[in-house]
């Protein structure tokens, strides 16, 4: 077989699930040493071509060659065999074992069948460190937190040193510092001549990474560019089928003080005190560093956690009772960052998921009317790609879950909305609509505090921002001063002056 | 809908099977279809159909009640100790006796949500510690109504006319009632879809807003207050209750049921109806084997069979639905 | 058959002490309660310390465990009905070394125990038989309901009832599966069902035999809690008179049963004289110190009768006044 | 470690007070800590430990296993079949009954991974099934060894002297084997490593590459394997089994005991140590029980109760390592 032959070939592959056509004939090329984007919105099935190179998932019909070779995959354990690693873009980790074992997990270092502990925890250090994650790899992986797990699965495929890297988002709940290091890593595979799939919505990574990008609409190929002409435009243009207007960001003039915080501290920093306050119209973000706290302190304001110490009021009324219940009622709520444990029901459909939260509003019994409307209204809203209000929600893509956990608490009409991460996983043009969204609530008065690790967001939101650095707030910043710069200064521990 | 037809297709089978075998040449009938049997089938069905209707409570939480048949043997030992040897007038001795059960339901609760403890240790440890003390209650001595309750007693063994041979037994009756209150309650209320939701993922359910801790408890006293009714049909209905025998190993045949019935045990996932068709197969069962069998040592082989085969037909039926669509 | 008194290594106690003995019975039931009767009533009299067992799951593994326990905590004197006899004789003699141990209600002949108190099981089970007869003359099928079938008393009576009804020779040892088809001359036996102590199923069980023959002449309960349940079903079948009812024990509404006429009658043992007599024999044993003289206060050929009676309509006051006077009941 | 602090204090503390009420005045000694009451005492330990083990196997998987007292029913059964009614020498006859029981234990897998049926229900039929298959294989006869398997009576009852009064019971042995072996398998070795991963979180570990089907029939298949050795020793022990009884509610003890020791439930998490001492302190109360009170009536409620205290202590211990750390 000609050495030339690309690493991995697929052609016509199609793949259905009940209700949708995820895949229709789709043809995809990586070569050794390169590094392919595959960009397209949310449900275009991105996931689902990853999963059918891995071998979670088997074709309906196509071919797969690899090196030339015709292959079929009988399983993740087959595909890892041959070379084929997938960071999945939903964590995927078994959090009893220690940081070393999930490293290693499936390719343990082994003498006869015995483990050999020391060497693997000495080789997980290694490869974390690699990735940036530094953490004591005896410690148990529930512990970390979303973002260190995200590095963890990096790590671990880095680990894997495969010959074929798919990458499923693996940046988005990374900050910009993860991120960049993630990049130099991918660049120096890359010169070892791994082959990289590389997929997200942070379109500035793409053209930083890409030598090809590859579009995919509708479960079809939709053409691809080369790296060096992946401007935005083009890329929009090649998702979505046309170019997206950019919207100009209204201002809002902020009325009353509806969030108080004062002296809130939470379980991971318990030296750090937290005050800061939230006025109406106002849309607020908090930005750090991975692991600064920032998660921690919107759990303890909802309520999710036990906050050590402090105060909230919410309207001026101070919250009294404990718990997510009574946040809600008082008019606070938040949209968790791990969609899959807490941001929903995974197996509940689409609908009973946009109303769980709003529902006991209309009486003791179930109304069914509101339901469809909420269900027609978000879909239509947030481009929910759906086969039907019915549909069971963990079968969504990524990206769609992700709007339903908006569409749910946008339906809540709180008067303080915490969002942590927003939009991750969501496509571009999605996103614009949410941004619309949040900026049209909060010209009617909702207050907006959110989280996002992804600094383009934090700037294009948010009116003012808080940045914190072990859990305290290191400063503020208003729009006036916004800047990537006067943030990661912040987010350091450095002075801005 | 469709996760109870492979069951019900099951029930028919069973059902048109027994009835074939049971002809008796004698009396030139098929004696399953006949007035009596009939009726007290349906009355098992109505007995056992509760306690199963209790099982799925918690379970569609995603819990477990282990104690079910320990509270049957409860409600079972405590009324006739009220009426026997109390006087208690029968329409005050049942109140009480579900809201012992009740309250039992609600300590289940409180260790499960407030302390956090695993609802199989609970209710395993429930199972063993409300019948020891029942056996050291009632000094291991027959608890027998002693025809105080004879008015209270149609509650179990009455039967509503409808011709002349047959008439509708009163459990089942009840059994509607708490079958059609429970499906309500289940597919119609917000609180319902609220339990089916924390069943399937408690986490998010507390997140968005649900009062789950509150929930969960009702469930436990829901589903114990159901066991004690049902002990209350049991003993009103057999006139006596041996601590140590009554009730054992209920809370299986009432799992079994909810299981049989669609009921997943991962929680969040249930109907109303499937319970009852569950408990029906369980009931159905027994009796076909005492109609036909040369000797009942079979029986339990013959029930976790089909229950086995139940389960897989229903996987079966469920795969070919999810490949049809 | 059993053999002289084997010394025991446990004599020479002080006999002004409490002596500590026990009552071990074969499982949980009322019947058993009466029997505590005794216990407690001999224990009054004789002045010592008896506590009373019940395995209730009643398996061999649950009265292995108490008897060493007992040994363990220093009991003197056991007397036990083994649920096992046939296969418990290496326990029962390990325990006889270490203790002073007497069989009652169901024997060990075999192994080292001193003394058996009771009756014959199946010889009781021949008086139901012949019950029956009285009850249903003419014949006809008949339907034995049992709690266990594996118990060795309960095999032992139902193959009394059996061989009686089919005019079979004595013999103790013989056994007929539970779906064996067994006819005779006049009596057909259809079939023996278990409900392993189940009330409601025992109900379900009788309700279910009525539906499947319409020409039953007789029913018998062999569990003391087996006659009432019966007796209910056969009301509700409006078989009151068509189908009679035997029962064993002496169950308040069994007997209420006999007095009414529904139940033709039954047959009693007498657990409160197990308790009773056993108490007294192993107090008398324990107590002396005197191994040549321990033998001689053993019963005739260790064996302590305390028989079996038939019940009927005519006794049926007066045993049960009898019974409310040494239970404490009015 | 922490996890088994809680039970480890609760058996001393236990143990203690059992010590101080035992004093018996007329031999001026503690029974419980007769040589007899010693070894009667570990040797119950050795065989309730290893169904203990049994049941731990499958649980941290995530499964359960219902039916481990009716596979001690079958090998209960079995074995006396072999070598009293059919002359198998007891070194043949023992290996193949261990074989029946692994071969159940497959079955139970097989319907699990390959049909995708859940644990709870096959076992559950399981549990009805195996149970009255031997009773109709019986005809409900006892079955004894009737003396054909003295030698093999060794392991059940034999003891190693260590003092004139004090002898180790081989069960002890067998157990101390069965657990040094699987905490190696357990900790130590990749198929041990894999088999708590995919108990946490089965997905992560397939798409890890772990064989999680094949791995998961094994725990079944060890699990089965494991009750049917405990089910040989009990038969051994007492000589006799009865097919509807013999070895009923072992499960609930098995499971109580390694749930006792630590081992979730949501599978994934569990020690051998635990396991062993939870075994233990369910084996001691019922000691306890027969050696200081008048009737063992209450029996039930206190092992109840006290392995509800126990699961309570031990949240106590990690909540409060919890707010420590
Ligand atoms: N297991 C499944 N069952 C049913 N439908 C599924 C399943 N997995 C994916 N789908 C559907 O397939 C389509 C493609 O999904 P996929 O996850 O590949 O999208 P994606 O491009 O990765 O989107 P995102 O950017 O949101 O991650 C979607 O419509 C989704 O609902
Ligand atoms: N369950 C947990 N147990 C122990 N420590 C935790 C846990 N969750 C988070 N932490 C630690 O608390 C600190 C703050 O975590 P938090 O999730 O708030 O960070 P974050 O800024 O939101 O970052 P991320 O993007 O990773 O979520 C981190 O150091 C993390 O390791
Ligand atoms: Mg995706
Ligand atoms: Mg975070």
């Amino acid at each position: 077989m000609a050495s030339d032959a690309p690493l991995l070939e697929v052609a016509g592959i199609s793949k259905a699930f009940p209700g949708v056509q995820a895949l229709s004939s789709v043809d995809f090329v990586l070569h050794r040493g390169e590094v392919v984007a595959l960009i397209g919105e949310n449900g275009a099935g991105k996931s689902t071509l990853m999963k059918v190179l891995a071998g979670v998932h088997r074709p309906d019909a196509g071919l797969l060659r690899l090196l030339g070779q015709a292959v079929e995959l009988r399983g993740p354990a087959d595909a890892l065999a041959r070379g084929i690693a997938l960071i999945h873009q939903e964590l995927s980790l078994c959090d009893n074992l220690t940081v070393a074992a999930a490293v290693y997990l499936g390719a343990e270092l082994r003498k006869g069948p015995f483990l050999r502990e020391r060497a693997m925890q000495h080789g997980a250090r290694a490869v974390l460190a690699q990735v940036g994650l530094h953490v004591d790899p005896r410690q148990l992986v529930a512990t970390l937190s979303p973002g260190q797990k995200q590095l963890l699965e990096i790590g671990r495929a880095l680990r894997a040193e495969a010959r074929v890297l798919i990458m499923d988002e693996p940046t988005s709940s990374l900050t910009q510092v993860e991120a960049e290091r993630l990049f130099e890593v991918t660049d120096e595979l890359r010169r070892r001549g791994v082959g990289i799939v590389y997929i997200s919505h942070r379109l500035g990574e793409v053209s930083r990474l890409a030598d090809r990008v590859v579009g995919l609409r509708d479960g079809r190929n939709s053409g691809e560019i080369p790296g060096r002409e992946a401007t935005h435009e083009r890329m929009v243009s090649l998702m979505v089928g046309r170019t997206l207007s950019q919207e100009q960001r209204p201002s809002h003039s902020p009325g009353e003080v509806v969030l108080r915080v004062r002296g809130v501290r939470t379980a991971a920093f318990p030296e750090a005190c937290v005050d800061f306050e939230v006025r109406s119209g106002e849309v607020v973000g908090i930005a750090g560093l991975l692991g600064s706290g920032r998660s921690e302190l919107l759990r303890a304001l909802f309520g999710a956690d036990r906050a050590l110490a402090g105060q909230i009021e919410v309207g001026g009324v101070p919250l009294q009772r404990h718990g997510p219940a009574a946040a809600a009622a008082a008019g606070l709520v938040l949209a968790p960052e791990d969609r899959k444990l807490q941001g929903l029901v995974l197996g509940m459909s689409v609908r009973d998921n946009l109303s769980l939260p709003t529902l006991h509003r209309r009486g003791r019994f179930i109304d069914r009317a509101y339901e469809r409307d909420l269900c027609a209204r978000s879909i239509a809203e947030l481009g929910i790609r759906t086969a039907g209000g019915g549909q069971v929600v963990g079968s969504l893509s990524g990206g769609n879950q992700q709007k339903v956990v908006l569409g749910k608490w946008l339906a809540a009409n709180p008067k303080v909305l915490v969002l942590d991460e927003p939009t991750r996983g969501v496509d571009v043009g999605a996103r614009a609509e949410i941004y619309a969204r949040l900026h049209e609530l909060a010209g009617a008065g909702l207050a907006v505090l959110f989280v996002s690790s992804e600094l383009e967001e934090v700037l294009s939101l948010a009116d003012r921002v808080l940045v914190l650095n072990h859990g305290r707030i290191a400063g503020e910043l208003p729009r006036a001063r916004l800047s990537e710069e006067t943030i990661m200064m912040l987010a350091t521990g450095m002075e801005v002056a | 809908m469709k996760k109870i037809l492979g069951i019900a297709a099951l029930l028919v089978v069973i059902a048109l099977t027994t009835t074939w075998l049971s002809w008796d040449a004698s009396s030139q009938s098929y004696t399953f279809l006949s007035g009596y049997n009939l009726q007290n089938l349906l009355q098992r069905i109505g007995m056992f159909g509760v306690l199963s209707i209790a099982a799925a409570f918690v379970i569609v939480t995603g819990g477990i009640d282990l104690s079910i048949g320990s509270v049957v043997c409860v409600a079972g030992c405590m009324l006739p100790w009220l009426l026997r040897d109390h006087g208690v007038p029968p329409l005050i001795a049942m109140p009480l006796v579900l809201l012992l059960c009740a309250a039992i339901g609600l300590w289940h609760g409180l260790l499960i949500v407030g302390l956090g403890l695993q609802p199989f240790v609970v209710t395993l440890c429930g199972l063993l510690l409300y019948r020891g003390v029942m056996r050291a209650f009632t000094g291991d001595q027959t608890m027998g109504l002693g025809g105080t309750a004879d008015e209270l007693r149609w509650l179990a063994t009455g039967r509503i006319p409808i011709t002349e041979s047959f008439g509708l037994p009163a459990p089942l009756l009840v059994l509607a009632l708490v079958a059609v209150v429970t499906s309500i309650f289940w597919t119609r209320t917000v609180a319902g879809r609220h339990l089916f939701a924390l069943g399937r993922n408690e986490e998010a359910a507390r997140f968005a807003g649900v009062a789950t801790g509150r929930l969960t408890v009702l469930a436990y006293v829901l589903c114990s207050l159901l066991a004690g009714l049902g002990g209350c049909l049991f003993v009103l209905d057999v006139n006596s209750a041996q601590a140590s025998s009554f009730g054992n190993f209920y809370e299986l045949y009432a799992i079994a049921g909810a299981v049989l019935g669609g009921v997943a045990l991962r929680g969040g996932e249930g109907m109303v109806l499937g319970v009852v068709l569950g408990a029906c197969l369980m009931q159905l069962l027994q009796n076909t084997i005492n109609l036909v069998a040369d000797s009942n040592q079979l029986e339990f082989a013959v029930v976790g069979a089909v229950i086995l085969a139940g389960a897989a037909v229903d996987e079966g039926v469920r795969r070919f639905f999810r490949r049809r669509r | 058959g059993s053999k002289p008194a084997a010394p025991t290594p446990v004599g020479g106690a002080d006999p002004a002490a409490k002596p500590k003995l026990a009552f071990v019975t074969n499982c949980v039931a009322e019947f058993w309660t009466i029997g505590k009767h005794g216990v407690e009533a001999a224990a009054k009299q004789f002045d010592c310390d008896v506590t009373v067992h019940m395995p209730p799951k009643n398996t061999v593994s649950e009265q292995q465990q108490i008897l060493q326990d007992l040994i363990a905590r220093g009991t003197k004197g056991i007397a036990v009905s083994p649920i096992d006899p046939s296969n418990m004789t290496g326990l029962l003699d390990d325990i006889a070394a270490r203790a002073t141990v007497v069989t009652h209600d169901s024997d060990a002949p075999a192994s080292k125990r001193l003394a058996y108190i009771g009756m014959d099981n199946y010889e009781a089970g021949r008086l139901c038989g012949k019950l029956i007869v009285e009850a249903v003359p003419q014949g006809g099928p008949i339907v034995i309901l049992v709690g266990n079938l594996d118990q060795d008393n309960a095999r032992r009576r139902r193959q009394g009832i059996i061989d009686e009804l089919l005019g079979r020779s004595m013999d103790p040892t013989r056994f007929d599966a539970q779906d064996a088809k067994l006819k005779g001359d006049k009596f057909e036996i259809r079939a023996t069902f278990t409900d392993q102590t189940d009330h409601p199923k025992c109900k379900a069980t009788a309700q279910d035999a009525l539906t499947r023959w319409n020409d039953l002449a007789c029913m018998v309960g062999l569990f003391e809690y087996e006659p009432p349940l019966i007796l209910e079903a056969v009301q509700s079948a409006g078989r009151l008179g068509k189908v009679a009812m035997v029962a064993f024990d002496e169950n308040e509404q069994t007997l209420q049963g006999i007095l009414d006429g529904h139940i033709h009658g039954t047959v009693v043992q007498n657990p409160y004289e197990y308790g009773f007599q056993s108490v007294a024999l192993l107090n008398k044993l324990v107590r002396e110190p005197d191994a040549t003289k321990r033998a001689a206060l053993l019963p005739k050929d260790g064996f302590l009768n305390i028989p079996a009676r038939q019940i009927r309509k005519d006794n049926v006051r007066a045993f049960w006044d009898d019974l409310k006077q040494k239970t404490g009941k009015k």
